[in-house]
């Protein structure tokens, strides 16, 4: 089973315009580096992303509103980025915020073919509005749908030719679920092995999921927060 | 004398017991992680992915895969476990944190909470706090009694588009430490040097003060 | 003549594209493992948690800790994925299996089918039978044409408690390949001295003979 | 954080009559064996036992059975058994089957804390009596509810003292959801490990859901089709 395609341009080809993407990463960390990069030369437009978060200025899908290829963003958290800021508050990009875990679980649910369920998060807040709800137990939760999405792009550590995937630590964050989640999957990976280098029981993505696996270039791994204690 | 972020961190460390998984949100919360007790064993859990938070890194340990919820370079400690973002929400929303703690705009006696949206200002977004709000049977929400203007955010009802709704049934501030119940504040300690009256002044809502009423440690 | 279990393997075998990930269910729709055409590159899908299942193994490799769904012990391959019974059912229900292959004791021209139950007898339950037919966008049911008493299998309606509804598309038999459309069996296929009367009288639903009707090769 | 108990018997002992229990395994591959015959010395009666299947006559929950330990059994598929039949025929057990797919997510529902999802399996059987339908994108499909349980018992290869584990091969199956779907969890392995002994990148069930962890005693292991090719 012989998934791999020749680098990232070839990946990307063909996501049209106005496509409903996945990416992974929480942060910068575990985004799809080279998968962006491609998606900007390409230069594809009115991408609707649902990503957890929407980059920096200049990193990771911050560089994407920079050559204004975005149309709509879902995510739970979209600070640091003013360009994001400028484009909101011009009317230019679309925002629509989900809490973190719902984000995360409707990603799963449509990995699992289940097409809603139900979460306490956002009872009572804007968040509900228009949204069914029911009481189980005496409590009150939101039903909830599982997200379409045309392509889902996501970042492992190690992937082999038949698209099984490994992430690393906390790197791993949004990355299965939306492995899952995509009509069509692209992985990009550190790392690119032969079918059985990878440990069948420690395996985090199968790769039935996933239709496209590369190996990405020089990963920069940009750290958001440097934080360090005198060692 | 107000309690500095310090000391409520510290005073929110008393409540840590051995065996306890706890999620602390950004800001003072943070804080508590460097006043946990001697002899009490607790996990971390940070909500991208994590369970068995370390320190920071040393700059040699720095490594761009490993950060916490507050997108921090982190370290992990044996017994650590990564997992992903659904499984995070999963452990949250089945109630096996044993305590929540976060930062808040507004708290309400009804236990509303506001913590994420300024209506005119640039929304963030909410994060994954709808999320623990809805979910946590345990949190203590750590605030400034009053915002910068000297308003109290201790309301009958919030202001703010709320986070979570009848989710908050305590609440630490510099000035005390409350329960949220039948629809009060009750203040059940009180910071060194400060007065009941001083309390009353600075909370808009509904306040019980306790009949045990007694002055936090420091 | 009608075809024989390991003919009817062969038949369904054809069906199998390069890069198709396959369920096989127990019975005659294992035997197709056997048939995998050369150069035809498939993965089978083991329900209870296995992508990649290999050959049976031999003395010296057997393990308690790797069975299939029949409960056989089996091999892994290169490339092979362990993974837990939810996960599994996540790939069936969202539809990543690319041909399923199942029993079956009753199939109606509607495309129901049943092949779980018989009342009156002891019910031994249907494991994953429920999850595939209903999630499965390609099933290929395979049975003999009548059951011991020489009764049709292939009827108006079934008489059986129901698997799942509206959900078989194509069924081979000992005697034909049968599309299911339209409240109809149509017959596109006819084993090698099987005549059309034949396999009337022994089709109880309504059956349309293809105009394009071949012979299977075997 | 230590959650070792010295034994089976320890781990168990509180467990009451009329327990509803999670027992891990798929036929006889990954069941906590250990614990079942701790079960059967404590004698516990009036148990609901929530597993895929019901074991052999002379192992695994069948071995509750001959001791009549067991009031129902919510299972997929429960063949393969004699005792089984007959307390089936005569009426003294209870037995509720589930579809496989259905089993499983009821018991990782349970444990995600979401109380109600839609599934396609059972549709227009006689699984959907009573049961709540809905139609989304012109698929109908089931309302079903997470699991409720006392107690989950499962079986992992290696474990440690903070109730960590990863689990070997196919006898992972339904152990990682029924370790996180139980009021209690209890959890035996054929190796516990200090902690800081196992990658935090391969542990299958995060320690938080194990309240009690102990090593198992001389795994049996019994295969219940021994199938082998000409080496």
């Amino acid at each position: 089973m012989n998934k791999v395609v020749a680098n990232a341009d070839e990946a990307v080809k063909d996501i049209p315009d106005n496509a409903v993407l996945m990416l992974g990463g929480f942060g910068l960390c575990g985004i799809p580096e080279n998968s962006i990069a491609a998606l900007i030369r390409k230069g594809v437009k009115g991408l609707t992303c649902i990503s957890n978060n929407a980059g920096v200025d200049d990193f990771g899908i911050g560089l994407m509103l920079q050559t204004r290829q975005v149309k709509k963003m879902i995510s739970s958290y979209v600070g640091e980025n003013a360009e994001f800021e400028r484009q909101l508050l011009s009317g230019e990009l679309e925002v629509e915020l989900i809490p973190q875990g719902t984000l995360a679980t409707r990603c799963m649910m449509a990995g699992y073919g289940i097409p809603a369920f139900f979460t306490p998060a956002g009872v009572g807040t804007e968040i509900a509005e228009g949204k069914e709800t029911r009481v189980f137990d005496g409590k009150e939760y939101l039903m909830e749908y599982a997200f379409k999405s045309d392509f889902a792009i996501v970042k492992a550590w190690k992937g082999d030719t038949a698209g099984n995937l490994i992430y690393r630590g906390t790197a791993r964050n949004f990355n299965p679920m939306m492995a899952m989640a995509g009509k069509i999957t692209i992985a990009e990976v550190e790392e690119l092995v032969p079918e059985g280098a990878l440990d069948p029981n420690e395996i985090h993505t199968a790769g039935i999921f996933v239709n496209r696996i590369f190996k990405g270039e020089k990963y920069e791994k940009r750290i958001e927060q440097r934080t360090v204690r005198r060692s | 004398m107000a309690l500095t972020k310090e000391q409520i961190a510290q005073r929110i460390a008393k409540e840590l017991k051995n065996g306890y998984y706890v999620n602390l949100g950004i800001g003072i919360p943070t804080l508590v992680a460097n006043y946990i007790p001697k002899g009490i064993d607790v996990v971390l859990q940070s909500e991208n992915g994590l369970l068995g938070m370390g320190p920071f890194p040393t700059e040699e340990e720095v490594d761009a895969d490993f950060i916490n919820a507050g997108k921090q370079t982190i370290t992990t400690l044996p017994g650590s476990v990564i997992f992903d973002s659904a499984y995070s929400f999963g452990m949250i929303r089945s109630q096996r944190i044993d305590l929540t703690v976060l930062g808040a705009m507004e708290v309400s006696q009804n236990g509303d909470i506001a913590n994420w949206k300024i209506p005119g200002k640039l929304i963030k977004g909410m994060g994954g706090a709808m999320d623990l709000v809805a979910s946590a049977k345990n949190i203590i929400v750590t605030m400034m009694q009053t915002n910068p203007k000297g308003e109290s955010k201790l309301l009958p009802e919030c202001t703010l588009p709320l986070t979570g709704k009848k989710c908050i049934q305590r609440v630490l501030t510099d000035l005390g430490f409350y329960e949220i119940k039948d629809g009060a504040f009750h203040l059940t300690e009180i910071a060194p040097g400060v007065t009941v009256d001083e309390v009353k002044a600075k909370t808009a809502g509904k306040l019980v003060v306790s009949a045990t009423l007694k002055t936090i440690e420091v």
